[in-house]
């Protein structure tokens, strides 16, 4: 008896929606390009200032401003600094704090809309308004605020990045959440007399989890963005620590060294590209149709 | 004949979102209904969109809130009403069908997960091969194939998505089964085909059924008796013979005549009683008789007062002053 | 004398995926004053074959074959010249009277272009007309409607509008694309009555595309019946109801519930309509019809000619009926 | 029409104020006091500092006279441009401040809001056509740049190389000063409403009133100007309230690449030296411009929507 049952149970298994999208997504060639490019940069801004014989810190005035070359790959700054650790190292700084508010955004943001949208009714009426409340404080304005009265600090400007950014992201999860709570499969799952806890576990988050990826992914670039821009305007990150934000900012005001703005921002572009072609890709894959 | 069902003075209303300075209104979704409903009989509810017959069904299993009003769902040995309280051991004997198949099973889950969960849920201590067995064995008595066990809903068509349905409904063995809608969404080839199959299956386990639809002539083919409502009340309550050869109330004759029969001699024969005017919004439902601004035989009382639900001699229950 | 001609009309859907051949080879006419049913299952091909005809299908759409509309071949003409013929001689109704009419402009402006258009006349008079036209679709009050947008009125008005927009300059051909279907029975049997009124009243032609046997009972002359993109039977409508041949007309009348006769079962079609993307060669029915034979199985299958204007798409012999 | 404004106002006021409240006691709920960081301040000076600006009483009623203040239109005091009033900063009376602001944002958004409808219309309109296929990767690209990475090398390209622009500084405000700025600031929002407009216009064609006015035989230029060009904007609408706003702040990073005496610089005046009140009073501004905005954005919703006259 038994055995026929495993027989059964045996039978042919198609690919489930997780193994689908993966197959997707593979076959994207540019998103698999720009992922695999993500991760090797990643991979360089944690070894390059380990293995360079260059400090990112340290100055060395005689060979101040030298153009890339085989000594200095990126060439050097005004302080005779190699231009080539500092990217990556800033880059290691801008992913760490880009990587750490996109964790922030996706607990408060997931946390949040999905509190809202399955409660309903009056709580998520109030808990929308103060989303509401928030959205009216333009933010940029809003996190130098932060950032003045708490004072200069690394983890401090991503928090207050990712405080205002916490609120697109529960938007959305909230109203996939009412949507999903409204579908009938979910009513089938009240119906079949499954708990509040099991119909989460069971029929929501797996039916929600393909959105708050897709958007993640388009969190991380705003992420880098952002912390770009509070570093570009001094805020956030202290010299001799640099990030992309600022040495593009340091670039910008010594134009006639022209590498010193032309590498970090290449670096930062095609770091931005890369992102938003995964986030196309995974958008592709997640929601077939 | 055993009762299964008594709904007694339910009422499901609405309140709509207030606006600012308005009075606040109320959608009269279902407004005062009593019937009951016999262990072993399929009972149809008919009506046009908006006549509260969805909102009826779904209260009945909690999916919509109970404004007031009783259900006692009365087994051999006890009786129960139906409360937040005891939901859970109510439902294992009140299935529900859907009506649109695909959209009512989960796309995550495989057909033998989305089978299996209401058993899981009541009975934790079957092993996976109890489960997977009572799994197999109910693939095979709703027509579907057991190789497709493992796969996911979006590879099956509407009717075979209406199967698993079914099947999902069928496991725990329930008393009574409510299909809302449930084949108004498959074409008319399959269409016949599932409701051979929920007839079979009343049959085979003696089930209870309340089919709620809006074509006629499939109620007409598949119950024993047939309620019909408008704006979220009952007009008639009668047995189908009785129903659909000498319909007691004027909006049953009106729907009945209204409905368009395959047959051209049949067709050309008809008389159509046109109903006139607009149905009425269920947030202002006439004063009187909710049916007085269409029916032909309206006059002062009908305007008046809502006419009291009566039984007539050969068992009908009429809503209606002047009934035929 | 016909006013539509369609001689070997195919459509084919170019998708992600492959090709959707979704009218395989219809050829059918309709003459003044005659009411023509198409029937089908969803995805039979029916909607398309109209859309088709109107010059209204999806981009992805290609269009083999030829329609004839009071003898011009409309697929030689240019979109200008097709223009002057849509909603003037040859007009349409759609399912959803919801969707269908602009919900940003009101019924007034949508229907004095109309009349502007081809018939060049003024605002004034092209209103005077419309308010006329209301009435004659049995809007009541129809000067103060007409000034409503659509989301005001009810879905049988909504469809009462549209079929006034569609009449407005008085057609040769109307098509009705399933204008029943997202209505309540009542409101059903009024409109059908209406369309029924207006056929005589304005001579015209129509065709009425729809799922239901009931309304094709209750309407029609002349019935095609379409599976899985072809045209498997055409005749009267007595031919079709009482005396059909092709086993898939006999097996669709046998499986409706009837509203006046009993029976205990109904009998079905085993088994699902084929995927039209992948379907199989020779006849397309084959795998769900009682009387398959092997020729069903391989080469196309003709349509035969089964009398007066009456063709069967099947291989079984009905030259001794 | 009235019904509705005022039912928009009354959701604005309490929005504003909870704003207010809550910009204001975070600032205030920080330890110590704007001017800690001098150094030798003896405390009879720092008790008469604090006493000048009210700072020695109770919170509330500080934020009392705050909104009182707000009420009046007045934004307060600058704690370290001594004898300045916030206002007198954010509107001076030459070039400068908000002006600098205002007039880069609107320059861009002339250009943006009718050439990004324009583009978004045409490349929907041809879909898949070879034009639309540059439009949609340009979009994807320039959307993914931001303005801190366009704007120098923008400068690098057409000043430091070629010559042919100043690099930064607002001058005399003219053509040659603004064009890189303004530019940036077009690139900036540019594909966000081309984006919108495109999809809401192919959106829009797909539907079934399009279909029957093309069954109608009405011809192409009438069925896109007079059918599908309201429903196309209502998207593209409720995107530029908020970037309105947006661009206002959005506008602060251009300012600070180019070196142009706006908002932008204003405030990083204030972060940097610690003037808590002109930052308070910069957001509050932008927050009530953002109000402004949207408000103005739901009237026009309510001539473009019939549905909301109910």
């Amino acid at each position: 008896m038994s055995s026929a049952v495993s027989e059964v149970l045996k039978s042919p298994k198609t690919n489930g929606f997780w193994q689908g999208a993966f197959i997707r997504f593979s076959h994207n060639r540019l998103s698999m390009v720009s992922l695999v490019f993500i991760l090797l940069l990643a991979f360089l801004c944690i070894v390059v200032p380990f293995l360079s014989s260059y400090n990112y810190a340290t100055p060395d005035f005689a060979n101040s401003l030298v153009s890339p070359g085989m000594t200095h790959f990126f060439g050097s700054d005004g302080l005779g600094r190699d231009l080539f650790v500092r990217s990556f190292i800033g880059g290691r700084i801008t992913f760490e704090i880009a990587f750490a508010a996109t964790l922030v955004v996706l607990l408060i943001g997931v946390l949040y809309g999905s509190i809202a949208g399955f409660m309903g009714g009056y709580i998520d009426a109030i808990m929308m308004r103060v989303v509401d409340i928030l959205y009216g404080i333009p933010f940029l304005f809003f996190s130098i605020l932060l950032l003045t009265l708490f004072g200069q600090s690394l983890i401090l400007s991503f928090v207050a990045v990712a405080a205002i950014s916490w609120l697109d992201m529960a938007r959305v999860v909230r109203g996939q959440t009412l949507s999903l709570r409204h579908k009938e499969f979910v009513e089938a799952a009240h119906v079949c007399g499954v708990g509040n806890w099991q119909i989460i576990i069971r029929h929501i988050i797996p039916n929600l989890i393909g959105v708050v990826i897709v958007y993640a992914a388009l969190v991380v670039p705003n992420m880098i963005v952002l912390s770009a821009v509070l570093s570009f305007f001094g805020l956030g990150v202290m010299e001799p620590m640099t990030s992309w934000g600022l040495l593009i900012s340091d670039g910008s005001q010594n134009m006639n060294s022209w590498w010193l703005l032309l590498f970090p921002a290449l670096l930062m572009t095609s770091t931005l590209l890369a992102f938003a072609f995964v986030a196309n890709g995974l958008r592709d894959a997640l929601d077939p149709r | 004949m055993q009762k299964l069902l008594e709904i007694k003075n339910l009422k499901v209303h609405f309140p709509l979102k207030k606006k600012l300075f308005a009075k606040k209104q109320v959608i009269y979704a279902v407004d005062n209904i009593s019937f009951d409903v016999y262990a072993g009989e399929i009972l149809g509810i008919v009506g046009e969109s908006g006549c509260g017959k969805s909102s009826l069904a779904r209260s009945l299993v909690g999916l919509n809130k109970i404004t007031s009003g009783e259900v006692l769902f009365l087994n051999s040995e006890y009786l129960e009403v139906a409360s937040a309280d005891n939901w859970h051991k109510y439902r294992e004997d009140i299935q529900f069908i859907f009506q649109d198949p695909v959209a009512s099973l989960n796309p995550r889950m495989t057909v033998a997960e989305i089978i299996a969960e209401p058993l899981e849920i009541y009975n934790p201590n079957l092993t996976k091969v109890e489960v997977m067995n009572r799994v197999i064995e109910i693939m095979k008595l709703v027509g579907l194939s057991v190789n497709q066990i493992n796969r996911y809903p979006l590879e099956f068509s509407g009717g075979q998505c209406q199967r698993i349905g079914i099947a999902r409904a069928l496991i725990l063995k329930p008393k009574l089964i409510i299909c809302d809608e449930s084949v108004s969404a498959l074409d008319s080839s399959i269409k016949s085909q599932i409701i051979n199959l929920l007839k079979d299956l009343q049959k085979q386990f003696n089930l209870t059924i309340i089919f709620i639809s809006h074509d006629l002539s499939v109620v007409k083919h598949i119950c024993d008796r047939v309620l019909v409502m408008y704006l979220g009340n009952i007009m008639e309550l009668s047995k189908k013979n009785i129903l659909y050869t000498k319909s007691h109330h004027p909006y049953s004759s009106a729907l009945l005549s209204a409905v368009p029969i395959a047959n051209p001699d049949v067709e050309r024969k008809k008389v159509i009683k046109l109903l006139e005017g607009e149905l009425p919004s269920s947030i202002n439902p006439p004063l009187g008789c909710v049916f007085n601004s269409r029916c032909p035989k309206v006059d002062d009382k009908c305007r008046m007062s809502r006419p009291p639900v009566s039984v007539l001699d050969d068992g009908s229950l009429v809503a209606c002053f002047y009934p035929d | 004398m016909s006013i539509l001609e369609v001689q070997n009309l195919n459509v084919e859907f170019k998708v992600h995926d492959g090709i959707v051949k979704a009218v395989d080879n219809v050829s059918f006419s309709v003459a003044k004053g005659e009411v023509l049913g198409i029937v089908g299952e969803s995805g039979s091909g029916k909607s398309q074959t109209v859309l088709a005809i109107m010059g209204l299908l999806a981009n992805n759409g290609m269009i083999n074959g030829s329609v004839k509309f009071m003898g011009q071949e409309l697929s030689k003409l240019s979109y200008k010249e097709i223009n002057k013929i849509r909603g003037n001689k040859l007009s349409i109704i759609f399912q959803d009277p919801m969707t269908s009419l602009n919900p940003y402009l009101t019924i007034k402006s949508q229907m004095i272009e109309v009349l502007m258009l081809h018939k060049g006349m003024s605002k004034k008079d092209a209103l005077v007309e419309c308010i006329n036209m209301l009435d004659i679709v049995k809007i009541s009050e129809a000067n103060k409607r007409i000034a409503l947008y659509p989301h005001e009125l009810s879905g049988g008005m909504r469809q009462r509008v549209m079929i006034a927009i569609a009449l407005l300059c008085k057609p040769e051909l109307l098509i009705a694309d399933e204008p029943t279907t997202a209505l309540d029975v009542t409101v059903q049997a009024q409109i059908l009555e209406l369309i029924r009124e207006l056929k005589t009243e304005f001579n015209m032609g129509v065709i009425m595309i729809t799922h239901d046997m009931g309304v094709v009972a209750n309407l029609c002359d002349r019935v095609n019946v379409m599976y899985a993109g072809c045209l498997v039977e055409s005749g009267t409508i007595n031919d079709i109801f009482y005396d059909a041949k092709h086993p898939y007309t006999r097996a669709l009348l046998a499986s409706i519930p009837s509203l006046v006769d009993d029976v205990e079962r109904l009998s079905t079609i085993p088994g699902e309509p084929p995927n039209l993307m992948n379907l199989p060669s020779g006849c397309a029915f084959q795998n769900r019809c009682q009387n398959v034979h092997k020729e069903c199985m391989a080469g196309e299958i003709m349509l035969q000619s089964i009398g007066d204007n009456r063709f069967a798409k099947c291989n079984l012999d009905f030259s001794s009926c | 029409m009235i019904n509705f404004i005022i039912k928009r106002l009354l959701i604005a006021i309490p929005t504003m104020f909870s704003i207010v409240l809550l910009v204001f006691l975070l600032v205030h709920a920080t330890p110590g006091n704007p001017f800690d960081s001098e150094k030798a301040l003896s405390p009879e000076v720092m008790k008469q500092l604090l006493h000048q600006y009210h700072l020695d009483l109770p919170l509330w009623k500080q934020f009392f006279l705050y909104v009182n203040d707000l009420l009046h239109g007045n934004l307060g005091v600058s704690y370290k441009f001594i004898g300045q009033s916030i206002n007198s900063l954010i509107f001076p009376d030459n070039m400068g401040g908000f002006w600098v602001t205002l007039r880069l944002a609107s320059y861009s958004m002339v250009i943006t809001v009718p050439l990004g409808i324009v583009i978004g219309c045409y490349s929907g309109l041809n879909r898949n056509s070879w034009f639309d296929r540059i439009i949609v990767a340009s979009n994807m690209i320039f959307s993914a740049i931001p303005t801190i990475v366009t704007g120098p090398l923008m400068v690098l390209i057409f000043a430091v190389t070629m010559g042919v622009l100043p690099a930064s500084g607002w001058g005399d405000g003219g053509f040659q000063n603004l064009c890189l700025p303004v530019l940036a600031l077009t690139l900036a929002y540019l594909p966000t409403v081309t984006v919108v407009t495109r999809g809401s216009i192919i959106d829009v064609l797909n539907s079934n009133f399009i279909r029957t006015a093309r069954s109608k035989g009405l011809p192409t230029s009438k069925i896109i100007f007079k059918h599908a060009i309201r429903p196309t904007l209502i998207p593209v609408l409720s995107l530029l309230g908020p970037m309105f706003a947006g661009v206002l702040v959005g506008a602060i990073v251009t300012e600070q690449v180019f070196a142009l005496p706006g908002l932008g610089i204003l405030t990083t005046n204030g972060a940097t030296n610690r003037d808590y009140n002109l930052v308070l009073g910069i957001t509050i501004f932008g927050s009530f411009l953002m109000i402004i905005f949207n408000f103005l954005v739901d009237i026009v919703y309510f001539f473009l929507d019939p549905k909301i006259k109910q």
